[in-house]
């Protein structure tokens, strides 16, 4: 997995490359602990490039959402793949979280 | 294709073994949402068998057969644990589940196989995807 | 680990499956110029198998068996052709093969590997390779 | 299997990256026919980033070579990694051959 990060006004948001599994999950832990740290708020997830998710991964997820609420902050997910996002409806997780279709719409709700 | 499998992996193993195995498969012209289903379902199982059967036992083996053609795949995974009630399980789609960290696993098997089936007290799991071409 | 494999892949498949194949030993942490002879052995027996056993017919399968641990490698494969005479295969180092395609396969694999045996007349071969660690 | 093409002179560096093996043998057969047929003499096959070689590669290589030869051309190989090397010693393939440390050393043989 690799994480692009980039910075728009005081938003940031991470392009995940690669895959979300129970041996990358704590690399993007770490990522998303320093972010917060740094007080980061408006966070978006970008997954055009992601290529695969488990259910650790997705408990990676719901993790990282809890501490982001725990700072009274916001984090969006975009650019699903059909795949993905089909993941996300089989276990209604795409009720939890908030997705958007690209980063565009993501960082016109914050 | 036929393969069977005789594994002593840790959990963190799990994901490149899985990408390799599906990898196997590409000669049957399978798609790549159904690959993508198929390396899911196996890494789930492959997860509870090392973690909820052997116990994170590396001196215990997981048992791993795969018969795939490009009409259906057939996959079985079996621990040497005590098995479960996996008759018994919460859905993880319900209000009060949807923030847990854990049971998903077993769900996700369910709704991506065309057919699942538990043996020896839930310690083996046969799973089916029939395909269509 | 130890894995069982049926298979009938044509030739042009039997680099991916290889590669993939061999990824799955990556949890054993062996060296990566070891990985490469295995894959390379396994790769020139598989295409014997497929292209001098079962002579390209693809109803017909080749048997795989791989036992591997941080200590040894062995590798079983077997075709349902005839056999050959494994005792007399001309050297392709000589300096009349050396412009020749063909003719390396079985060298190779007896050159990178710590034993190597045929049985049923040559449709099966067994072969070993000793990891110092 | 990518193959980068560099021209230097008259000498036609190529770059390959990945295998030459059953599968990718037929691609690389063409690219050398291109050349040989827009009357290329001299080429180096730079293996810096070939990460793996079976015996069908070994003899596509070895019908390259006699293909340049047969309209008086050159071709050399550079950049070996140490495994490779390893198999073109085994096969004395390295007797058959003209192979390099570097670019530069092949170039200055032409
Ligand atoms: N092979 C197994 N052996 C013993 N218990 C198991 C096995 N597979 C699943 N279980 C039990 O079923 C529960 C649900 O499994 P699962 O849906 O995969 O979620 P998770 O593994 O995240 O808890 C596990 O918590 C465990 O108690
Ligand atoms: N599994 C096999 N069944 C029948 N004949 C075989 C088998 N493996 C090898 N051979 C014979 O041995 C010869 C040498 O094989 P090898 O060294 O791999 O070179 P190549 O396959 O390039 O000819 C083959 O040409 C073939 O006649």
């Amino acid at each position: 997995m690799k994480i692009a990060q980039e910075n728009k006004n005081d938003v940031v948001i991470c392009k995940i490359d690669g895959e979300i599994n129970i041996s990358t999950s704590p690399e993007l832990r770490k990522f998303f602990d320093n972010l917060v740290q740094n007080k980061t708020k408006k966070i978006i997830l970008d997954f055009t490039s992601l290529s695969y998710i488990d259910s650790s991964g997705l408990a990676t997820l719901i993790e990282l959402l809890q501490r982001i609420k725990k700072i009274d902050g916001k984090f969006y997910i975009c650019n699903m793949s059909d795949k993905i996002k089909n993941i996300f409806e089989i276990t209604k997780l795409h009720k939890l979280f908030e997705v958007f279709e690209n980063q565009e719409l993501a960082l016109n709700k914050f | 294709m036929i393969s069977e499998h005789k594994l002593n992996l840790s959990l963190k193993d799990i994901p490149q073994f899985t990408k390799n195995l599906v990898g196997e498969l590409k000669p049957l012209d399978i798609n790549k949402d159904i690959l993508f289903d198929i390396r899911l379902v196996i890494e789930e199982a492959l997860a509870n068998a090392i973690k909820h059967g052997n116990k994170m036992d590396l001196t215990k083996n997981v048992f791993l057969k795969i018969n795939a053609s490009s009409k259906r795949i057939d996959i079985e995974i079996k621990d040497q644990g005590k098995g479960f009630d996996y008759k018994k399980l919460p859905l993880p789609t319900e209000k009060e589940n949807l923030h847990k960290y854990s049971g998903r696993g077993v769900f996700l098997i369910r709704k991506l196989m065309t057919q699942v089936k538990f043996f020896d007290n839930g310690a083996r799991i046969k799973m089916t995807k029939l395909l269509k071409k």
